[in-house]
């Protein structure tokens, strides 16, 4: 596709999204051979298991809070957000990033999509699932939130309140996962039937057949196929940047300041894609290396993420700089004093290593050498998700404890149990990501088929 | 699986090639043979193959559109009964109708509403779930999810007369042709 | 290769999704049921009495005014259990030694009160005020039902927060003249639309608005 | 234990629905606990800090509590109805009755609200000159306490469960050993006694026992001002002071703002009415104070004199000598206070004497008598007898110094001539003096009767322990500070096996049985009948018969005119004799009942002009260098008597905001020298004691002076107030010699290295420039009245906004808080507390910021640090704002706060989730969040104390101020059934019921005539953070100062801050 062009003009072709020589059938055993073997690397293995103990611990910390409400945590009366919502935002965030990858990059058609979009999709279900659980416990009292925060008809003719970006939250989020969800599994269907045809065991086969529904490759289906999967990614896209505008309302719908400001609506979305896109390559990384898809996880795709990454991450530093000079501009006592109390109160210390990790740590990207060099992509990463995690704190945190009245000002500490829940929470991601790996194909084989030689047909006007 | 009668009825003829290119080349010569009630089978979508055999329909798109509105109308609708009809409440001393704050959810249940319509949508006019079909009686055709591909003829079609058929199909060099038993 | 499904297939994978949505929308259903139900709200439900009291005697037979027993009706939010005493009253008379009376005389006799279960049990947080509602004309039958032909008293309405709205959005619905407050027997008539609208004009009855304001019944 | 002696007490109709939870809590596993607990050798577990939060015990089932919600079924409930019911009870409405509460002999006079039976608040009796209406945090706390499941419950001996009976015959034997010695070896001490009634028991039984001696003591009584007064006076009296008529008030040390104080609660409001200024009327009092450690009366003042304690007595004598114009050795000596202590001599001498008349000297109740006789002088010169100050005669009913009869006591011990010990209240052994060694001495009496709320540190001592009866369990009467009599009401029948003091000191006359109800009023139909008492009703009339005399009594809860009467002290007649008069015999025994005047009868006024001598200068400390050490009670536990109170435990104390602890206060700069920072733990050492403190730095205290309060390290109050082992050596008793009560010098303090927690809930006292709370002087305000407007970001005009206006038809509920009376005393705090069912929430999770209260009083410091006589401190009560446009609601999911139609910011507890985000959006930060299940569920004596209008919160539940829409209901309801308006006035909050100052106004604003609608008109108001449009109902009316122009140059500090 694009070495057309590349032959017109005399530049220099990118390298490719895939090494070349792989066939319909190599393409096909290489990625269905993870799952349709029965050893798995040790790597996988030993992952897997720290993250379920880690699972557990959230299994723990969870129930804990039911029993006792939500005093186990920090949290207080100026601070009445604090880890809960925090990690709520972060995890929404890192969810951003796979539906942009195969809605947007589809829509765009950036072709080096097609061998990182499907993990990159698992991944956003299963950080929405983690995001999803902090509204519901951060009441401490989950059962009333699903009681009350749905509407349906119901005995006390009382409805939830729909000015409350709370419950612009409730749909937002679910309906963001409700449709990553079907985008997700509709993309899969090809390749369940390929793992119904290719697996030794019938019973493996009955249980990818039914979830196949018998697809048979026929073009009259492809055809309604792939309308169906462009509108979806058309709808996609629209909805993956409301939903971070819906979650900055929660705080620039409130009066606090440090929070009522107009920029957060995109500044957030940027964040979001910006640690989504971190959280791919700390995962693409190691899972390339686990499973050698070197071959379809090329350089290429990595670079380009790096670039998105540092593109991002300068609109976000640009968002920390517009706040100082709103606080400057605004000639608002209370915005002044805010950003003051950021760079020089109690809570200093986050705000410097915010700017370190999301404003400093991605410069190093402008540089070729580094930008290609896996292993500082890794570490770059995770500092940048460090770093994002530390922007809500600083947002939520420094915000709430000195708001309006100085005789209400307060300090707010983590208990044990905030962290519980927060690493908890990872462990569940993790051991959900590994889980996906192991039992359904990482890579979308049919799309990564479309981008061999072989499939491209003479006279057809290359798509 | 219990096998079928000695006999089959024949669903009809199905030529395998291991080339898009020869496939799209038989679906081209087979529709101008006119043969109407024919079908290409690839492990990927091939847009030249549906188009050579004039497959142009579209109401996924129409689903998706109504979709979008019934959400439209019906997450406003909600917000706004709730707010001023089912139990109004004076809440910070907004307007009842406070448009402006139900935005948010009206565009969320536009999307929900139309990405279901879609996928069902897709799913429904392809007939799907169909876990069995004659198709997969042919045993070669495992491949058609991994690196064959297959054009299929059915018996039903009015042209359809299974010796000249199979030598046509032949005629298009195939890897081979198989019946497919209904 | 021989097909992975029996033909049939195609029907039952069909069949069972159109299965599972009936089924998870009778699931709603029955849950709906369960929770308009008397086993949820305890309307109509049997309570236990340490005395078999019957209303439909005391005031289907005898005729006896309510507020002769629930004295603090019309000046208080708690229409009083009566004490022993009010018992006594006649029952020093009549019936003195009927073996059924015996938790009365005995706790007459040694002065432990008696110990009756609630019929008509609204959760702690509402705070609902017998006086203004029998002063503004809602009569006794209207929530307690038909007291005169209850053998033994049940919760007659389900007590829903949804059930007070539909009075407190719409009082002119209900309300019956001061007059007919403790009538059991009263009927609405046919004209209660427009005898209803004038009541709540005569009875000074407060704005919808202020009705269902959330501290009106919780506070 | 006698359980029939229980059920037969219990059987009377109040006390019939109490009577249900006592005869379960008889069987329950609680109630076993606390018989067990009256065995000293399980005084361990007392210790157990975690008791103090038992509430944590049974969290575990806060889960299935918390899950009713969806679809469960409520458990069934039973209701018990009367057997025979009381006339006056109407199920469903409460019953108010006036009565007292006692504090160190003193009446406070109170309204109780009873719910069937049940009391469940105090307030402050509007009828009586005591109270008009308020009271302060500690009586209101009161009821708190008699539900207290420590109380002391069962009369024992030797720890061993013992009924009444047993303990008379006990008496009997003891007694009649002492008959041959006409009682040599038998002592009573009590605290002062004011009651008439109680004053004939003790005549007479010392007329049975000649040779008895009867002592008093009161560890925190003033026997400066007894002995100061005696000395202007000659005789004792009872001094009266009248700010409502004083333009210029000089305090020397005088508390008389505190929030706990005797007759500090007319004080305030006296105080407050002189400064009430308007924009019609701009006339405003003058207060000066000279104190040492800083107080709410120092907060208030206009000009604050920081010196030593010690330094007082000397400016005093300067003031006097320039003031009585005696040029005595004083005039020459310098003033303390360097030039500043000049100038103000100068200055504040001349305002006073330009203010002849309409001025007020008052001295401090912690200041030595001669302090008290000059001030006595001062005001004799300044000729304020009569008009600022009047003199009753003595109110108690013999006037003691109580450390040397205290001293006296223990010196009998120690010389083993102690057989028979009656200990009525006040636990000594806690209390005394360290030098007397009061606590070890009892170990030589032969009978001790301990006679107390609590089994306390003196029980412990005890041989004989007798549960004393709360104030509202027994009839009682004592005297108002300004000598009203004042009558006690039992509200319920006393929940334990407890008793009265008339009951305990009954045992030792000759007809031990009578009751208390017969024993008082008994007394005070004789008293009717002789002349000692004139008894007029209100109107000056005298009543027809003696009953409608007593019905009224009891009803108004004190007799009218009975202020200028002394208390006689004299012996019953003999039963055999026909009722005489009480008092009659009064020349009889009286031999050194030190009354003025002789003749009770006569108004003592006319008698008491003091001969402003020069009085005698008392005793100059023994100088040992080193720090002056001050010894205050805690303004809300005072001497330890109600450290297992957690209401006032959890009250944050004035100026500091701690909460749970006491602190040694320390100035700046001692801290900095020092090297120590608040929370450090410092070894007090002085006159060879030693006690720990940690320290706290409070801006405004001398640098040579450390403060410290009595009423903490109790090893015995209960699972409350009982402190952590590290806490136990912070008791201030430890170092109190009986020669130097209130303060003397050589003290040595070293850091220990350790650091103590300190749960506050302020910890930021500047005001960033915000102006919160807004104070200019009155000049300003003359000049500009508008200024109050321009301080604080500015406020959008009401068109400026899209949203369409709310008109709130009807009622239109709003407040005006006038920071210009406010004295920041606190009592709105605990009134809240007690109306809406406020739990407790103990020290850590004060600590993380968690306290419920709904109503909080914010202080702020203004002013320069070093210069303590720079700083001012403004207090202003914070309730919600109820807010028009409330951020609160429009960020709530579930609407779970929303308005009413009244324009009330409603929260609905039943239907909030617990997202917090209305506290996070509120930028007043009142709302207040259940992290944990606080509210005691699981001790069922404090169920009869909740208010049954207010919802028990549960976990997880957002709640806040109300403005007490229960109270507005039911006035709402009873208008609605009198077809009739709301009067202004008929809903009276909780906090502006009990508020002394009447700084809170409360009513409808849509009524141009209301009082609140008025306020509001006022230029002095305004709405905190009105900038950010959020229209707030509560508004205030800024604080004005009136310095001295002398003192002060105008424009010299910038208002504000």
């Amino acid at each position: 596709m694009e070495s057309t062009p590349a032959r017109a003009s005399g530049y220099k072709p990118p390298p490719p999204v895939i090494e070349p020589g792989h066939t319909f059938e190599s393409v096909t055993s290489k990625i269905s051979s993870v799952v349709l073997t029965k050893y798995q690397p040790v790597g996988w293995i030993i992952t897997t298991l720290i993250a379920f103990m880690f699972l557990n611990l959230m299994i723990v910390s969870v129930s804990y809070l039911f029993l006792k409400g939500i005093g186990i945590w920090g949290n207080n009366v100026p601070v009445g957000w604090a880890f809960d919502i925090i990690n709520f935002v972060w995890w929404i965030g890192i969810g951003h990033a796979g539906t942009l990858i195969s809605a947007i990059l589809l829509l765009l058609k950036q072709d080096w999509r097609t061998s990182i979009n499907r993990f990159a999709e698992a991944m956003t279900l299963f950080a929405v699932a983690c995001a999803l659980m902090f509204p519901l416990i951060h009441t401490g009292r989950p059962w009333l939130a699903a009681y009350w925060l749905l509407p349906y008809p119901n005995g006390m003719g009382i409805w939830p309140q729909f000015r409350s970006p709370l419950i612009w939250d409730v749909f937002a989020v679910s309906t963001y996962g409700t449709v990553s969800a079907l985008f997700w599994y509709t993309g899969l269907i090809p390749d369940l039937a390929t793992f119904r045809d290719r697996a030794k065991h019938r019973v493996t086969r009955m249980i990818y057949g039914a979830l196949a529904l018998g697809w048979r490759g026929s073009a009259r289906h492809w055809q309604r196929y792939e309308n169906a999967y462009l509108l979806l990614a058309g709808m996609s896209t629209p909805l993956v940047l409301s939903v971070h505008t819906v979650v900055s309302f929660d705080f620039s719908i409130g009066i606090i300041p440090g929070w009522h400001t107009t920029i957060f609506p995109p500044y957030f979305v940027a964040g979001a894609i910006y640690a989504g896109f971190a959280m791919v390559l700390t995962l693409a990384i190691p899972l390339r290396r686990m499973f050698n898809f070197e071959d379809f996880i090329t350089m290429r795709h990595l670079e380009n993420m790096a670039k998105i990454t540092l593109v991002t991450g300068l609109i976000v530093f640009y968002g920390y700089l517009t706040e100082v000079f709103f606080a400057y501009y605004s000639a608002n006592q209370y915005e002044k004093y805010m950003i003051i109390n950021r760079m020089t109160g109690p809570y200093a210390w986050s705000y410097w290593m915010l700017i370190f990790c999301n404003g400093l740590v991605p410069q190093t990207l402008w540089i070729k050498r580094l930008r290609t060099n896996p292993f500082w992509l890794f570490i770059m990463s995770l500092i940048v998700s460090i770093g994002m995690w530390l922007e809500r704190f600083v947002i939520i945190v420094t915000s709430l404890h000195r708001d309006f009245l100085p005789s209400s000002w307060g300090m707010y500490y983590p208990t044990f149990w905030d962290f519980s829940t927060f690493f908890g929470t990872i462990g569940f991601f993790t051991t959900l990501m590994f889980l996906f790996v192991r039992v359904l194909p990482m890579i979308s084989i049919f799309e990564v088929r479309t981008l061999l030689p072989q499939s491209k047909i003479e006279g057809a006007e290359g798509h | 699986m219990h096998r079928e009668p000695a006999v089959p009825k024949l669903y009809g003829l199905m030529a395998e090639f291991d080339d898009a290119n020869a496939l799209v080349a038989a679906a081209k010569r087979t529709y101008a043979e006119g043969y109407r009630k024919m079908d290409t089978y690839s492990p990927f979508p091939i847009e030249p193959a549906w188009e050579a055999m004039h497959v142009h329909d579209r109401p996924v798109s129409f689903f998706v559109l109504c979709g979008g509105i019934v959400g439209m109308i019906g997450g406003f609708g909600l917000c706004w009964w709730v707010s001023t009809t089912a139990y109004p409440l004076n809440v910070g001393g907004r307007p009842l109708n406070s448009w402006p704050a139900f935005i948010p959810v009206t565009f969320e249940l536009t999307v929900l509403i139309a990405s279901f319509a879609a996928v069902i949508s897709m799913l429904a006019l392809n007939g799907l779930p169909m876990p069995y079909h004659p198709v997969f009686n042919v045993p070669s055709f495992l491949r058609a999810s991994q690196d064959r591909f297959f054009l299929a003829i059915e018996a039903t079609d009015p042209k359809f007369d299974p010796a000249r058929t199979s030598e046509f199909l032949k005629s298009l060099g195939p890897k081979e042709v198989n019946e497919v038993p209904a | 290769m021989s097909q992975l499904f029996h033909r049939n297939t195609n029907i039952y994978s069909r069949l069972s999704i159109v299965a599972i949505l009936a089924f998870l929308g009778f699931l709603g259903w029955v849950v709906a049921m369960l929770y308009m139900s008397g086993y949820h709200t305890g309307q109509a439900d049997f309570v236990e009495q340490p005395i078999q009291f019957s209303h439909a005697h005391h005031v289907g037979g005898m005729g006896i005014d309510c507020r002769y027993c629930h004295t603090s009706v019309e000046d208080s939010s708690f229409a009083n259990i009566p004490p022993t005493k009010t018992c006594m009253n006649c029952h020093s008379q009549i019936w003195t030694n009927a073996p059924i009376l015996e938790p009365v005389r005995a706790s007459f006799r040694d002065g432990t009160p008696l110990r009756w279960t609630r019929v008509h049990d609204l959760p702690d947080f509402v705070y609902f005020n017998h006086g203004i509602h029998v002063r503004k004309g809602v009569g006794c039958a209207t929530c307690h039902g038909r007291v005169d032909q209850m053998p033994l008293v049940y919760q007659n309405a389900n007590l829903m927060m949804s059930w007070c709205l539909d009075c407190h959005r719409n009082p002119e619905k209900y309300v019956r003249p001061r007059e007919e407050v403790f009538n059991m027997a009263y009927e609405r008539p046919a004209d209660q639309p427009n005898l209803g609208a004038d009541l709540v004009k005569e009875y000074k009855i407060g704005t919808v608005d202020q009705l269902t304001s959330c501290s009106t019944c919780h506070r | 234990m006698d359980f029939a002696a229980i059920r037969s007490r219990l059987a009377g109709a109040e006390g019939r629905l109490y009577w249900r939870s006592l005869a379960e809590l008889s069987d329950s596993l609680e109630f076993r606990e606390y018989l067990h607990r009256e065995f000293p050798e399980q005084a361990s577990e007392w210790n157990d800090p975690k008791g103090r939060r038992s509430f944590l015990k049974l969290m575990s089932a806060s889960l299935a509590l918390a899950g009713v919600g969806a679809c469960t079924r409520q458990p069934p409930e039973d209701i018990v109805p009367y057997v025979r019911q009381p006339e006056e009870i109407v199920p469903g409405r409460p019953l108010f009755f006036a009565s007292a509460i006692p504090m160190s002999g003193i009446a406070k006079p109170v309204l109780v609200e009873s719910h069937m039976g049940r009391p469940t608040k105090i307030e402050g009796n509007p009828e009586h000159p005591a109270s008009a209406g308020a009271a302060d945090a500690v009586t209101q706390a009161a009821v708190l306490g008699l539900y207290d499941p420590d109380r002391a419950q069962t009369v024992t001996y030797r720890g061993e469960v013992r009924p009444w009976s047993a303990f008379m015959g006990a008496m009997q034997s003891a007694t009649s050993g002492q008959k041959g010695s006409k009682g040599a070896g038998l002592r009573i001490l009590t605290e002062p006694v004011t009651s008439p009634s109680m004053a004939e028991l003790l005549a007479t039984i010392l007329q049975d026992y000649p040779a008895a001696r009867w002592h008093q003591f009161d560890a925190i009584g003033s026997d400066g001002a007894r002995n100061g007064i005696k000395q202007a006076h000659g005789s004792a009296a009872n001094a009266v002071y009248h700010f409502d008529k004083a333009d210029v008030i000089l305090s020397l040390e005088a508390d008389f703002l505190s929030p706990s104080g005797i007759g500090s609660v007319r004080y305030t409001k006296d105080f407050a009415d002189r400064r009430r200024v308007t924009d019609e009327n701009k006339h405003m009092n003058r207060l000066y104070i000279v104190e040492s450690s800083p107080t709410l009366t120092g907060a208030k003042a206009e000009h604050r004199l920081a010196i030593k304690s010690s330094e007082i007595e000397g400016f005093a004598r300067r003031l006097a000598s320039t003031i009585t114009g005696q040029s005595s050795s004083a005039a020459s000596t310098p003033a303390p206070g360097g030039q500043l202590g000049e100038k103000w001599v100068a200055a504040v001498a001349k305002d006073l004497q330009e203010h002849r008349g309409r001025s007020l000297v008052i001295a401090g109740d912690y200041q030595p008598a001669a302090v008290h006789a000059l001030a006595h002088a001062m005001n004799q010169a300044l000729g304020n007898i009569d008009a600022t100050v009047t003199y009753g005669p003595a109110i108690e009913a013999q006037t003691v110094d109580q450390h040397a009869s205290l001293a006296e006591l223990s010196n009998a011990m120690e010389a083993g001539q102690v057989q028979l010990l009656l200990i009525l209240g006040n636990n000594p052994a806690f209390t005394a003096p360290a030098d007397l060694k009061f606590a070890e001495r009892l170990a030589k009496v032969g009978l001790i009767v301990y006679h107390g709320l609590y089994h306390d540190e003196t029980a412990d001592l005890a041989h004989w322990n007798v549960p004393q009866t709360h104030p509202l369990e027994a009839w009682g009467d004592a005297r108002a500070y300004d000598g009203t009599v004042t009558l006690m009401q039992p509200l319920t029948e006393p929940l334990y096996d407890a008793h009265s003091a008339y009951e305990v000191l009954t045992t030792l006359t000759t007809q031990p049985m009578r009751k208390t109800t017969e024993i008082v009023k008994d007394y005070w139909m004789r008293a009717f009948g002789a002349g000692v008492w004139t008894i007029r009703n209100a109107q000056g009339e005298t009543f027809n018969n003696a009953e409608a005399f007593w019905r009224q009594a009891v009803h108004d809860g004190f007799i009218s005119g009975t202020a200028a009467l002394a208390t006689p002290f004299a012996p019953a007649p003999k039963p055999g004799a026909a009722a005489g008069a009480p008092g009659t015999a009064a020349a009889a025994t009286t031999t050194d009942t030190a009354q003025a005047p002789s003749d009770p009868s006569t108004p003592a006024t006319g008698s008491a002009q003091p001969p402003a001598p020069t009085p005698t200068p008392s005793p100059a400390p023994q100088t040992a260098g080193g720090l002056e050490l001050i010894f205050r009670p805690d303004p809300h536990v005072l001497d330890g008597r109600f450290a297992n109170n957690g209401w006032l435990q959890e009250a944050p104390k004035p100026l500091t905001k701690l909460t749970w602890d006491t602190a040694a206060w320390i100035s700046p700069r001692l801290a900095e020298t020092r090297g120590l920072d608040r929370g450090d733990v410092i070894e007090l050492r002085y006159r060879g004691l030693t006690a720990r403190m940690p320290v706290f730095i409070v801006p405004g205290q001398p640098d040579e002076s450390v403060t410290i309060f009595f009423g903490y390290g109790r090893r015995m109050s209960g699972r409350v107030g009982n402190p952590p082992e590290e806490a136990r050596a912070f008791n201030a008793f430890l170092l109190r010699t009986s020669d130097a009560p209130w303060f003397g010098s050589g003290l040595e303090i070293s850091k220990t290295g350790e650091r103590y927690l300190l749960a506050t809930t302020q910890d930021h006292h500047a005001m960033e420039g915000r102006y919160p709370a807004r104070v200019a002087t009155i000049a300003e305000y003359e000049k500009e009245p508008e200024i109050f407007k321009h301080m604080g970001g500015h406020v959008p005009p009401r068109t400026l906004t899209l949203l369409p206006e709310v008109d709130y038809k009807g009622y239109k509920w709003g407040m005006a808080i006038d920071l210009a009376s406010c004295t920041g005393c606190g009592a709105c705090v605990v009134a809240c507390v007690a109306e809406n069912n406020i739990p407790v929430v103990g020290k850590e999770q004060v600590d993380r910021n968690r306290e419920m209260h709904w109503i909080r009083v914010d202080h702020y410091f203004t002013g320069d640090i070093d210069r303590p006589e720079s700083l001012q401190a403004i207090h202003q009560p914070v309730p919600c704002q109820q807010c028009e446009n409330a951020p609160c609601e429009v960020v709530c999911p579930v609407a779970a706060t929303t308005h009413s139609s009244e324009g009330l910011n409603d929260m609905v507890y039943n239907r909030c989730v617990g997202t917090r985000y209305c506290s996070n959006n509120c930028p007043y930060k009142v709302r207040r969040f259940n992290f944990l299940l606080y509210s005691d569920w699981y001790t069922e004596s404090y169920y009869s104390q909740r208010n049954p209008d207010v919802t028990v919160r549960s976990r997880g539940v957002m709640e806040k101020c109300t403005y007490c829409v229960q109270r507005i209901n039911t006035a709402r309801i009873d208008a609605k059934k009198e077809d009739r308006a709301i009067r202004d006035g008929e809903i009276v909050t909780a906090c502006e019921a009990t508020c002394p100052a009447d700084a809170i106004v409360f009513g409808n604003l849509n009524d141009p005539d209301s009082r609140v609608s008025k306020l509001k008109a006022q230029h002095r108001n305004y709405g905190v953070l009105e900038d950010l449009n959020t229209r707030p109902r509560t508004t205030y009316l800024a604080s004005l100062r009136n310095p001295n122009l002398e003192l002060e140059p105008a424009g010299e500090r910038t208002t504000g801050h």
